[in-house]
C-alpha cells in the first residue's frame, strides 16, 4: 500500500485498517473506509482534480460538502456511470472508477484550455453580440459552441438500479442534524413528538462535529453519537443520514432525498438506489447551518486555495492536511481556530492577514511571533500554474482590497485557506416563502420573516454562538411542542464548554487593481470573474435577475452557494447600491441536484400508467389477440389467425359478423345506474334529447354535449325499472363523464333526487353480432320469449343464464342484429367460452376494435374522438333532429350563438375515394381548388370496407350536406398522397336498417 | 403539494382530489333568455383573483363529495372549507348554491 | 446603436470592453406619452418595437413592473413552432417564425435560434391519426411538416427507447424541421434594445397600480413611479392578465395557473432536436450550454405563486424516462415554475376591449414564446391603427360571445 | 352442448398466472374476492330511510368519517365512503344481504346497488406491510391515526382504492385489506409486487 503523504496520524473518523483502491483518471489510489473522493484524493496528494467551464482552467477541491464547485466527476461505468458527481460527498468504495469531466485530451494537457488565452474576446454574453455574419453560418457557429458546452457525458447503457420513494407524516421534521438541529430533536422526541430528523452527510454533528468542544461534559462527537443512539431507540423518532432535504413545497411538504450505501457498489444485480422522502410534517425546523464565504481576489481559482472549514473538517473528520506550507486569510474569528488546529497536525504557517483592523479578542498577537499576521489585509493574488506557489497581500480600502504592486509581499505557500465569513443557509426557508434581508454586521442575508410552522435555527438563524443558539433552540421547540398538543417539557439543560463564538466580519469584497488583468473569480461554476460583472453593469444589466442571467453567476450546478453573496457584494460596489436594495436572485429547488430516477421512482414501464383490463382478458391473451391502448385500457384490437396480417384478419372478422355471427368484449364501457325519482329529469338535462318518457324496458341512443355545445360523449341508456336507469358511456369517457354527472347533480342541482353508482366493473358485457345472433341467443335464454316481436331493437331483457341473472340489451354498433349481454364479472369468462361453444356451429368469430370500428363506418355511425374533436356540435354530426328545442339541456344555450347558427358548419358526410386514404387527410373543394388550397374539411374515419369491397370514408366537411354528389380531392400528409374522391350520405351499408329489424 | 381539508375526510394530499375552478360560476338558471353575451360570461369568463380565492374541489378518489375553499392563490394558504351547498361558515361570501339568482 | 459584431468585440476586447455602452437607456417616466404598454415581456417589447418601426410612432413607454423579460419571457423552455392545426393560428404563428428567421439581424442581438427540428411523438392509433390531419392541414397552409416512422426517429435521436414493449410505443410522429428554440432573455433584451435605439422609453420598476377611466376610455395609469397618461394603452401582462382588466374594470375569459419546467445540470451534446409528447407528457432540448431542458402540464388549478406541486414533476420524470431510459442519473439542477394566462380554447386574445383606447394581448397560456415577434407585429397594427390586424382579427376579445372558439387544445395537449 | 353451468373465474389475467399469493417471513398478501358488495346511499335528510336499514339490520349505519362497523348476523362490514353513502361488504358465501334488502329498498327513496363483482381485495400484513403502503398512498397509517376497524379511501399509486386496517398487533405488525376496481386489480397487484421486492 503506497503511503499518503497528507494523511495526518490520529485524527479523523476514518477506518485505517479498512483500506479502499480506486481510481481516478485512470490511476489508482488507496483511501480508507469512511473517505469521501475528495478527501482521498488530498490525502494521496492530488490536488489538480478538473478543469473549468468556460476557459478550462485547472482546478482542484475549493470545499469539502455541498458548496464545492470544482471537483466534478464521471463515476462508475456502464449503467452506473453517473455524470457531474461531486468528489466532495461521495464515499469511496472498493473498484470506484472516477473521471474529470469536460477535459480532453487529459486533465493535464486539456486542449481547450486555450479559452483561457482568448478569453477576452469571450466575455459575459459574448454570444449576444457575435456569430450573426453571415447569418447562414449560424449552425455551424452553434455546432462548435455547442461542441465545447457541457460536463459530465450521458451513460449510454440503461441503470440497473431501482429508485424507491415513500409517503410519510410527522409532527416535527428538523433538517440538519448539527449541535441545533440535534438538540431540537432530541428534546422533541423524548416530549412524544413523532419526530424525523435528517442530515446529508454521512455522520451527524455538523461543523461542530470537530472541535474541542463539550457538551454536558462529553467531547462532542461522544455526546452526538451518544444522542443519537438515544434518538434511534426512540419509537416514534427518525433519523435518516446521508439524506437531504431537497425540496419544500406547499404545506410543509418536504421532499428528502437518501442515498443509499450498499456494501458493494459493483453487484451486477438491481439495488435500490435512493429513496425520495415525502414528508408532510406539522412544523419544520431548518438548522442547516452556514455555509462558508470564499474571498475573491487574482487567480483565486488555483488548484491549493481552499475554504478554510473545509480544511478544518479534512484535519478533524478525514485525518487529512492537504498542504504543508499554509497561508490563511480570512475577515473573521474563525481563522485563528484554523491556524491553532493546523499547527497541531505539524503545518507550517506562513502568513495569516486578517481584513480587520483589529481582531476580537487580540487572536492575532498570540501568533505574532510564530508567523507573519498582516491585520487590516486581504489576498491580492496568487501565483502558480496548476497549482498555487505563492501568494501576495495588500492592504483593504473600505471592502475592496487595494494592489499597490510593487509592493504587494510575495509569499511562497503549497495552501492558501479562506474564511470570507459565513452565509447562512437559507434555500429551503426562502423556497417554503421564507424573506431574507442583508445584515450588514455579517455581511449576508438573514431570514426576515418566515411563514407559519416553519423555524430557523443555529448558525442558519445567524446564531453563531453555541450555547445562545441551544438555548434559543429550546425556546423554538417549547412552542412546537405546546402546539402539537403536550405540555410536558423534558427537563434537560446542556451545558457546553469551549466554544467559541462569531462576532462581527468585515468583507473585502474584491481586489483593485490598476494595472493587472488576472482573473478573480465569483462564481467558480461557470468562471464568472468581476470584470463580467463590470461589463454587467456597464451594459445596464444591473438588476440582480439581469445580472445572474447575462453573467450566468449562479447559474451553475451549486447555484451559487457560495459565489452569490460576494457576486451581490461586488455589484452592490459597482453599482452603489446597498445590497438590501438589490436583493437576492429567487431560490429554486432543488437544493441540491438530484436524480431524474429519484423523482420518478417506480413509476416506470407497466408500471408508469395502470394497465386496465377486462375480466375477459386471460382469454384474449390465450386467444392471442393483438391488443390496442386505449387510454389506461389494453383491448383486443383483432384476433390473428395462422399469422395473418392485420387487413386479413378485420376482413375475415367483419365478414363474419355481416354473414353469420361475432363475439366481442365490450366490458369497457361506462356504465352508470341512476337510482330516484329525478333520474328521468336528470337525463333530460344530460342528454340533448328527452328520456323521461323512455319505458321501463327500452334503450334509448343519447348525445352529450358540453355546456358549450359540443359534443363530449354519447351512448345507450336503459330504464331498468320506474326509478332505476343504466346510462352507458364510451371506454375513454367513463369515469369523465360518471364524475361530471356528479359535478352537475352535487354542485347545481343538488334539489334532484338521484343517487349515481358506477357499475362498469360489476358487469362484463359481451356483444353477439350478426344474423345468427338470436340462434346464438336462443340455447343461452330458456323459456325467455327472445323473437323479433317480443324482443325488438331497443328494448332489454332480464334473462337467467344458466341460473345466473343477466341484462340483455338489444342494441347495434354493427348494424346487424345484436346484444349486449350484461353479466357479472365473475361469470363472464365462463360465459364467453359458453358461447363460443355454442356459437360454433355458425362459425361464431371473436373481433376486435378494429372490426368494430370498420363495421360501424359502413353504417355511418360516429364514434365520439374520430368523429368529434371538442369543436363539433350536434347538429355538425346530423343529429340537430334529436336535440329538443324548447327546454334546456347541458349545451343548449351555447348551440344558438351567432356563430353556431350563421355559419358554414363542418357536417359529416360519406366519402368515396379512390383508394384507401389515412385518417386526417385534408380535403378541397374541386371548384374553389385552383391555385387556393384552401382545406374544407378533414377525413374522419377511412377503411378498406369488406362488406362493400372499396375504400370507404367519413368526413368533416364545411357545408357537406349539401355537397352530396360533388367530387372533392383528398390530400394527404405527403406530396404523393392525393385522391379525388365523391361525396355521399354518411350511411354505405344497408341504409334502411333492414338487416337491424330482424 | 397542496393539503386539502375535505369537510369529511380532513386534510388529505392534493392527489386525491380535482380542482373544479372558482365557486363564484354560477349557471343562469334560464339560459334560454340569455344574451349572447351574458351567457359567454358564464361560459367562459372568470375573476381569476390574485388573492385569497373561493373555489371548489371534488374529493374524487375519497369520499366523492364537491365542496368549496378559501384559498390564498398567492401563498397557498386555505384558511376554511365548506360543504358545496353550504353558505361560507362565516356567512361572508355569497357563493353557495342557496345564493343563486333566483 | 452601437453595433455588435465579431469585428467590434475584438476591437473591445483591447481595452477590457470598456467601450460597450448601455443595452438600453434608464430613463425616468415622463407624464405622458402617445402610447403606452403594460408589461415588459417580450410581447410587450416587441409591441413597443413594431409600433416605431412600422410606424413611426416614437412617444411610447413600457412599463415593467419589475425587470424586463422577468415574466414568463425568461422563464420559459424556448419551444418555437408553427405546425398549429387551424388555419387562423397556423397564419399567425408562422408570420411569427418567419420574423425570427430574420431576427437576430433585425435587431443585431444574437438570440440564437436554432432550427433544429421540433418532433412530437404519437403513442397510439388515434395520435397517429391526429397526425396526419395536423401534418396534411399545415402542409396546405405552406407550413414545413412531415410524418415520421419509428425508424426515421430512431435516426434523428438515436438514445429514444422505440422498444414495442414500452407502456406506450412510439408508433410514429411529425417534425417541423424549421422549428427549434430561441435563447429566451436575448429575444427580450434585443427586443428592449432596438425599441430603445428608436426612442422608445422601457421603465422597469414600474408596477401599474390602478387604471383611471372615464366614458368609456382610459385616462391613466397609477404607477409606483407616479401618473401616467397616454392617448391609447396596450395591456400585455400574460398571466396577471385578469388582475389588470380588473382593475379596468371588466373580466376575461383566462384563468392563471401554474406551468413547471426545469433544467439538468450541464452534460456534453448528446441530444440534437428538439422533442415533444402528449401522452407520456414532457417535452425536452438540450441548451447550447448543455442542460437539457423539460417542461410539462399546468397545475389544474388557480395560482399566481410562481410555484406548481411535485406530482407534475414526478410524472414529466417518469415520462422522460420512458423515451429515454439512460438518462435516470442524471440530476435536476433547478425548477421553476410561473403563472401562465389559459383561455378556454387554448388560443390566445388580441385586440379591442369594452375600453376604447385600451387594447389587449394576452391568453398565450403554455406557448406564446414562439409567437413573440409575430404577436408584437400584429399588435402593433392594432394600437397604430384601432383596427385588428388580419391575421389577428379570429382572436378578437369577442369570439367568445359568438363562439367562433379556435380549439387548439389538440396542439396544446402538451403544454409548451 | 357444455355444461349448464356458469363458473366463476379468476380475473386478473396477466399476473394471475406469475403468483396468486406471496408470503414472506415480513410480509404476506394475497387476493380475495367477497362474495357480495353493495353501495348503499340516502339522502340526508332521509330518516325513515336510516331507520329502515338500522333496524333491519340491527346496526348503527357509520356516521363517523372513514369508519366501519361489523354486522355480526351477516359476517359483514359496512363502510363509511362519504356522507350517506355506504359500502356493504359480505365476506362469506351466502347471497344473504340483496334477499335481506331488495324487496324493502324498492319501496324506499335510497339507492341499494349491486357492486359485487366490480372489486378485488388483497390482504396486506406482516412486518413490512406499512412501509409498502407508505411506497404509494399518501395517508397517514400511524396506529394513532388510522385505527384498527377504520377506513380511507385514497391512492395506492395510481389506483384508487379502499383501505381498511384489520389489526394491530404492535408497531411494526399490522394487517390490512386493500379494495380496488376490477380493472386497475392487475396494475395494482403488478405494483405491490414491485414494492414489496425490497423486503424479500
Ligand atoms: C415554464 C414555461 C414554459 C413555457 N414554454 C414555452 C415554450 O416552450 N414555447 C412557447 O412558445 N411558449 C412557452 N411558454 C409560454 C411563454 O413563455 C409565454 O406565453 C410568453 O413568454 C408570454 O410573453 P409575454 O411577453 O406576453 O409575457 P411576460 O414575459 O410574462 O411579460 C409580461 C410582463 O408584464 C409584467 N407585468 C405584470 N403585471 C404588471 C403591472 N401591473 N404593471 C407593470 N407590469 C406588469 C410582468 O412583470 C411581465 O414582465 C412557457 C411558459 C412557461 C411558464
Ligand atoms: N458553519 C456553521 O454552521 C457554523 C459556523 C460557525 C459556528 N457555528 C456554530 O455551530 C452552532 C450549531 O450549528 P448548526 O447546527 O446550526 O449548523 P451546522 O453547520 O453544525 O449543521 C448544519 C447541518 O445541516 C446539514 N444540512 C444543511 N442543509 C441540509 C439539507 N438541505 N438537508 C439535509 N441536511 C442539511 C449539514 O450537513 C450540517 O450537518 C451554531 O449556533 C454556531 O454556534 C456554525
Ligand atoms: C432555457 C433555459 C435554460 C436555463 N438554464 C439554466 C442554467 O443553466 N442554470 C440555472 O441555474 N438556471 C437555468 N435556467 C433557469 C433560470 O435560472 C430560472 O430558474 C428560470 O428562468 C425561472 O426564473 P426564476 O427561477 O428566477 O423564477 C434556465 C432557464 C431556461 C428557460
Ligand atoms: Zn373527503
Amino acid at each position: 500500500m503506497k503511503k499518503q503523504p497528507f494523511r495526518v496520524e490520529g485524527l479523523g473518523d476514518i477506518e485505517r485498517n479498512r483500506p479502499i483502491m480506486f481510481t481516478f483518471n485512470g490511476k489508482t489510489y488507496t483511501g480508507f473506509k469512511g473517505d469521501t473522493l475528495a478527501s482521498a484524493l488530498l490525502a494521496n496528494g492530488v490536488i489538480l482534480v478538473g478543469r473549468s467551464f468556460k476557459y478550462h482552467r485547472p482546478r482542484g477541491i475549493f470545499g469539502v460538502g455541498v458548496d464545492d464547485p470544482n471537483a466534478l466527476v464521471q463515476i462508475g461505468v456502464h449503467g452506473r456511470s453517473t455524470p457531474n458527481e461531486r468528489a466532495t460527498t461521495t464515499e469511496i468504495f472498493e473498484g470506484l472508477i472516477a473521471k474529470s469531466v469536460n477535459v480532453w485530451p487529459s486533465l493535464r494537457y486539456d486542449i481547450l484550455a486555450i479559452n483561457n488565452s482568448f478569453s477576452s474576446m469571450f466575455p459575459a454574453g459574448f454570444y449576444y453580440k457575435t456569430f450573426m455574419w453571415p447569418a447562414s453560418f449560424w449552425p455551424i457557429y452553434e455546432y462548435f459552441i455547442r461542441k465545447a458546452a457541457g460536463l459530465g457525458t450521458v451513460p449510454k447503457f440503461e441503470d440497473p438500479d431501482t429508485y424507491e420513494k415513500k409517503y410519510v407524516h410527522y409532527d416535527l421534521l428538523i433538517v440538519g442534524g448539527g449541535i441545533a438541529g440535534l438538540v431540537a430533536a432530541h428534546v422533541s422526541a423524548k416530549a412524544g413528538n413523532r419526530v424525523i430528523l435528517a442530515d446529508e452527510r454521512a455522520n451527524l454533528g455538523g461543523s461542530k462535529f470537530n472541535s474541542e468542544v463539550t457538551i454536558n461534559n462529553k467531547p462532542v462527537k461522544k455526546w452526538v453519537s451518544d444522542i443519537e443512539s438515544e434518538l434511534e431507540s426512540i419509537g416514534d423518532c427518525m433519523v435518516l443520514k446521508r439524506t437531504t432535504a431537497v425540496i419544500h413545497s406547499d404545506h410543509n411538504f418536504v421532499v428528502l432525498r437518501e442515498k443509499i450505501i450498499k456494501p458493494n457498489n459493483h453487484s451486477s444485480h438491481t439495488m435500490i438506489s435512493q429513496r425520495l422522502w415525502k414528508v408532510r410534517a406539522k412544523s419544520v425546523i431548518y438548522a442547516t447551518g452556514a455555509l462558508e464565504r470564499p474571498m475573491v481576489f487574482q487567480n483565486n481559482d488555483l488548484p491549493g486555495v481552499m475554504l478554510g472549514s473545509a480544511v478544518t473538517d479534512l484535519i478533524h473528520r478525514y485525518g487529512v492536511c492537504p498542504g504543508k506550507n499554509v497561508a490563511i486569510a480570512g475577515n473573521n474569528a474563525s481563522i485563528y481556530t484554523l491556524a491553532e488546529d493546523l499547527k497541531a497536525c505539524g503545518a507550517n504557517i506562513v502568513a495569516l492577514s486578517d481584513s480587520r483592523k483589529k481582531s476580537d479578542n487580540n487572536e492575532n498577537l498570540a501568533f505574532d511571533s510564530e508567523f507573519p499576521v498582516f491585520m487590516g489585509q486581504a489576498p491580492i493574488c496568487a501565483f502558480g500554474k496548476k497549482k498555487i506557489r505563492s501568494v501576495s497581500f495588500g492592504p483593504v480600502n473600505i471592502d475592496t482590497a487595494i494592489s499597490q504592486n510593487k509592493d504587494d509581499k510575495k509569499i511562497d505557500c503549497d495552501l492558501l485557506c479562506l474564511s470570507g465569513g459565513y452565509d447562512p443557509n437559507l434555500n429551503l426557508i426562502a423556497q417554503a416563502g421564507g424573506s431574507v434581508s442583508f445584515d450588514t454586521e455579517v455581511s449576508s442575508f438573514n431570514c426576515q420573516s418566515i411563514p407559519k410552522d416553519i423555524f430557523l435555527i443555529g448558525a442558519a438563524a445567524g446564531n453563531f454562538d453555541l450555547q445562545d443558539t441551544i438555548s434559543k433552540s429550546l425556546n423554538i421547540v417549547k412552542k412546537i411542542i405546546k402546539q402539537n398538543g403536550t405540555s410536558v417539557f423534558p427537563d434537560i439543560v446542556y451545558q457546553t464548554k469551549g466554544s467559541k463564538s462569531l462576532n462581527a466580519v468585515s468583507p473585502v469584497w474584491y481586489v483593485q487593481s490598476k494595472k493587472s488583468n488576472n482573473k478573480q473569480f465569483v462564481d467558480l461554476h461557470n468562471d464568472v470573474t468581476v470584470s463580467d460583472i463590470d461589463l454587467s453593469v456597464r451594459e445596464g444589466y444591473k438588476s440582480i435577475e439581469h445580472f445572474k442571467r447575462y453573467t450566468t453567476s449562479g447559474m451553475g450546478p451549486d447555484q451559487g452557494k457560495i459565489a452569490n453573496v460576494n457576486a451581490l457584494g461586488i455589484l452592490s460596489k459597482k453599482i452603489d447600491i446597498n445590497p438590501q436594495s438589490i436583493g437576492t436572485t429567487r431560490f429554486r429547488p432543488p437544493y441540491t441536484p438530484i436524480t431524474f430516477g429519484a423523482l420518478a421512482g417506480r413509476d416506470l414501464g407497466d408500471l408508469a400508467e395502470p394497465i386496465r383490463i377486462t375480466a375477459l382478458n386471460v382469454w384474449h391473451q390465450e386467444s392471442k389477440a393483438v391488443f390496442e391502448n386505449v387510454g389506461q385500457w389494453k383491448r383486443p384490437w383483432y384476433y390473428p389467425k395462422n399469422e395473418e396480417t392485420m387487413e386479413a384478419a378485420v376482413n375475415r372478422e367483419c365478414k363474419a359478423v355481416r354473414k353469420s355471427v361475432g363475439i366481442f368484449d365490450a366490458s369497457t364501457l361506462g356504465k352508470i345506474e341512476l337510482v330516484g325519482p329525478d333520474a328521468g329529469e336528470l337525463l333530460n338535462r344530460i342528454y340533448i334529447n328527452r328520456f323521461d318518457d323512455l319505458k321501463v324496458g327500452s334503450c334509448r341512443y343519447g348525445i352529450i354535449c358540453g355546456d358549450d355545445g359540443m359534443v363530449i360523449d354519447d351512448g345507450v341508456t336503459s330504464r331498468l325499472e320506474d326509478k332505476r336507469w343504466l346510462m352507458t358511456t364510451t371506454t375513454g369517457n367513463a369515469s369523465k363523464v360518471f364524475h361530471w354527472i356528479d359535478e352537475w347533480l352535487q354542485c347545481e342541482w343538488p334539489e334532484l333526487d338521484v343517487f349515481l353508482t358506477s357499475v362498469s366493473s360489476h358487469w362484463s358485457t359481451i356483444t353477439i353480432a350478426g344474423s345468427n345472433a338470436r340462434n346464438v341467443l336462443l340455447e343461452l335464454a330458456g323459456d325467455v320469449d327472445v323473437s323479433n316481436s317480443s324482443f325488438p331493437h331497443h328494448t332489454w331483457k332480464i334473462i337467467k343464464i344458466f341460473g345466473v341473472v343477466a341484462r340483455v340489451f338489444r342494441v347495434s354498433f354493427t348494424g346487424e342484429l345484436s346484444y349486449e349481454i350484461n353479466i357479472p364479472s365473475r361469470y363472464a369468462h365462463s360465459l364467453w367460452e359458453s358461447i363460443i361453444s355454442i356459437g360454433e356451429r355458425y362459425d361464431i368469430t371473436p373481433f376486435g376494435t378494429e372490426s368494430l370500428h370498420t363495421l360501424r363506418a359502413e353504417k355511418g355511425y360516429i364514434v365520439v374522438g374520430h368523429e368529434t374533436d371538442g369543436s363539433v356540435t350536434p347538429d355538425d354530426i346530423g343529429f340537430g333532429w334529436m336535440m329538443r328545442k324548447r327546454k334546456d339541456f347541458i349545451g343548449h344555450r351555447s348551440l344558438s350563438r351567432e356563430s353556431i347558427i350563421g355559419e358554414k358548419r363542418p357536417q359529416l358526410v360519406g366519402l368515396l375515394p379512390e383508394t384507401y386514404i389515412p385518417e386526417g387527410a385534408q380535403v378541397l373543394s374541386d371548384e374553389i381548388s385552383g391555385s387556393d388550397k384552401q382545406s374544407i374539411g378533414h377525413v374522419t374515419s377511412s377503411y378498406n370496407s369488406p362488406s362493400l369491397g372499396i375504400p370507404i370514408a367519413l368526413g368533416l366537411i364545411q357545408g357537406g350536406r349539401s355537397l352530396i354528389g360533388s367530387n372533392i380531392r383528398i390530400i394527404g400528409p405527403s406530396n404523393s398522397m392525393s385522391v379525388n374522391a365523391k361525396i355521399v350520405s354518411h350511411c354505405f351499408y344497408d341504409p334502411n336498417g333492414d338487416r337491424l329489424n330482424v | 403539494m397542496l393539503n386539502i381539508p375535505c369537510p369529511w375526510c380532513g386534510l388529505r394530499s392534493e392527489v386525491e382530489f380535482s380542482s373544479g375552478g372558482e365557486s363564484e360560476v354560477i349557471r343562469p338558471l334560464d339560459p334560454l333568455k340569455k344574451s349572447d353575451h351574458e351567457w359567454s360570461d358564464y361560459l367562459f369568463n372568470r375573476t381569476n383573483k390574485k388573492g385569497w380565492h373561493v373555489e371548489r374541489w371534488y374529493h374524487i378518489h375519497g369520499c366523492r363529495k364537491w365542496f368549496h375553499i378559501e384559498r390564498n392563490t398567492i401563498t397557498h394558504e386555505i384558511r376554511s372549507s365548506w360543504p358545496i351547498t353550504e353558505k361560507h361558515p362565516e356567512g361572508n361570501l355569497s357563493v353557495s348554491y342557496s345564493d343563486r339568482e333566483q | 446603436m452601437t453595433r455588435y459584431s465579431a469585428l467590434n468585440l475584438f476591437q473591445k476586447s483591447r481595452d477590457g470592453h470598456k467601450g460597450w455602452p448601455e443595452a438600453w437607456r434608464k430613463p425616468a417616466p415622463k407624464s405622458s406619452y402617445d402610447i403606452v404598454i403594460v408589461g415588459g415581456g417580450g410581447h410587450g417589447l416587441a409591441t413597443a418595437y413594431y409600433l416605431a418601426k412600422n410606424y413611426g410612432i416614437n412617444n411610447i413607454a413600457v412599463l415593467e413592473k419589475g425587470w424586463i423579460g422577468g415574466g414568463n419571457t425568461g422563464r420559459n423552455t424556448t419551444i418555437i413552432r408553427s405546425n398549429y392545426l387551424w388555419n387562423e393560428s397556423a397564419h399567425l404563428y408562422e408570420l411569427s417564425l418567419k420574423l425570427y428567421e430574420k431576427l437576430s439581424q433585425e435587431l443585431n442581438f444574437n438570440i440564437m435560434l436554432s432550427q433544429r427540428g421540433v418532433i412530437n411523438l404519437a403513442h397510439s392509433q388515434s395520435e397517429m391519426h391526429e397526425v396526419t390531419r395536423r401534418v396534411s392541414a399545415i402542409r396546405l397552409n405552406g407550413i414545413d411538416s412531415e410524418v415520421l416512422t419509428p425508424d426515421q426517429i430512431k435516426s434523428l435521436i438515436p438514445i429514444i427507447n422505440l422498444s414495442s414493449k414500452s407502456r406506450y410505443p412510439i408508433l410514429g410522429g411529425s417534425i417541423q424541421r424549421r422549428g427549434g428554440v430561441a435563447r429566451h432573455d436575448a429575444v427580450a433584451w434585443g427586443f428592449a434594445r432596438a425599441a430603445d435605439n428608436l426612442g422608445i422609453d422601457i421603465i422597469e420598476n414600474c408596477e401599474v397600480l390602478s387604471v383611471s377611466t372615464s366614458n368609456g376610455i382610459v385616462r391613466s395609469l397609477e404607477t409606483t413611479r407616479g401618473c401616467i397618461g397616454a392617448k391609447k394603452f396596450g395591456f400585455v401582462v400574460s398571466g396577471h392578465s385578469s388582475v389588470l382588466a380588473e382593475k379596468a374594470g371588466f373580466r376575461l375569459p383566462i384563468c392563471s395557473q401554474p406551468l413547471q419546467a426545469l433544467v439538468s445540470e450541464p452534460l456534453k451534446p448528446f441530444f440534437d432536436v428538439v422533442l415533444m409528447s402528449g401522452t407520456v407528457h414532457v417535452y425536452l432540448s438540450q441548451s447550447d450550454k448543455g442542460e437539457l431542458v423539460l417542461g410539462a402540464g399546468t397545475d389544474k388549478y388557480n395560482s399566481y405563486s410562481q410555484r406548481g406541486s411535485l406530482s407534475v414533476i414526478e410524472e414529466m420524470m417518469s415520462a422522460s424516462l420512458e423515451l429515454f431510459p439512460i438518462l435516470s442519473r442524471l440530476k435536476v439542477m433547478r425548477m421553476w415554475g410561473r403563472i401562465v394566462d389559459i383561455c378556454p380554447d387554448a388560443s390566445p386574445i388580441i385586440g379591442n376591449t369594452p375600453l376604447r383606447n385600451l387594447y389587449i394581448n394576452c391568453g398565450w397560456g403554455t406557448g406564446g414564446f414562439k409567437a413573440t415577434p409575430g404577436s408584437g407585429y400584429v399588435f402593433a397594427h392594432n394600437i397604430a391603427t384601432g383596427e385588428p390586424h388580419n391575421l389577428a382579427a379570429p382572436f378578437s376579445l369577442d369570439r367568445f360571445a359568438k363562439g367562433k372558439l379556435i380549439d387548439e387544445h389538440g396542439a396544446a395537449a402538451v403544454a409548451h | 352442448m357444455s355444461e349448464l353451468r356458469l363458473l366463476e373465474h379468476p380475473i386478473l389475467g396477466l399476473y394471475e398466472q406469475s403468483s396468486t399469493q406471496f408470503s414472506g417471513d415480513k410480509i404476506k398478501f394475497k387476493k380475495m374476492r367477497c362474495s357480495e358488495i353493495f353501495n348503499l346511499q340516502i339522502k340526508s335528510d332521509d330518516h325513515n330511510s336510516f331507520s329502515l336499514v338500522e333496524s333491519k339490520l340491527k346496526v348503527k349505519l357509520p356516521q363517523e368519517p372513514n369508519t366501519t362497523e361489523k354486522i355480526k348476523d351477516f359476517n359483514s362490514t359496512i363502510f363509511w365512503l362519504g356522507p350517506y353513502e355506504w359500502l356493504f361488504v359480505s365476506h362469506d358465501n351466502s347471497n344473504c344481504l340483496d334477499k335481506f334488502m331488495f324487496s324493502e329498498c324498492r319501496e324506499y327513496n335510497m339507492s341499494w346497488t349491486d357492486i359485487s363483482d366490480s372489486r378485488i381485495v388483497i390482504s396486506l400484513s406482516g412486518y413490512d406491510a406499512q412501509a409498502v403502503l407508505e411506497k404509494g398512498c399518501p395517508l397517514d397509517f400511524h396506529h394513532d391515526v388510522f385505527l384498527v376497524n377504520s377506513c380511507a379511501q385514497s391512492l395506492i399509486g395510481q389506483a384508487s382504492v379502499l383501505i381498511h386496517r384489520i389489526s394491530c398487533e404492535n408497531v411494526n405488525e399490522s394487517s390490512w385489506m386493500i379494495y380496488t376496481d376490477l380493472s386497475y386489480a392487475a396494475y395494482l397487484w403488478a405494483w405491490l409486487n414491485d414494492a414489496v421486492s425490497e423486503y424479500i
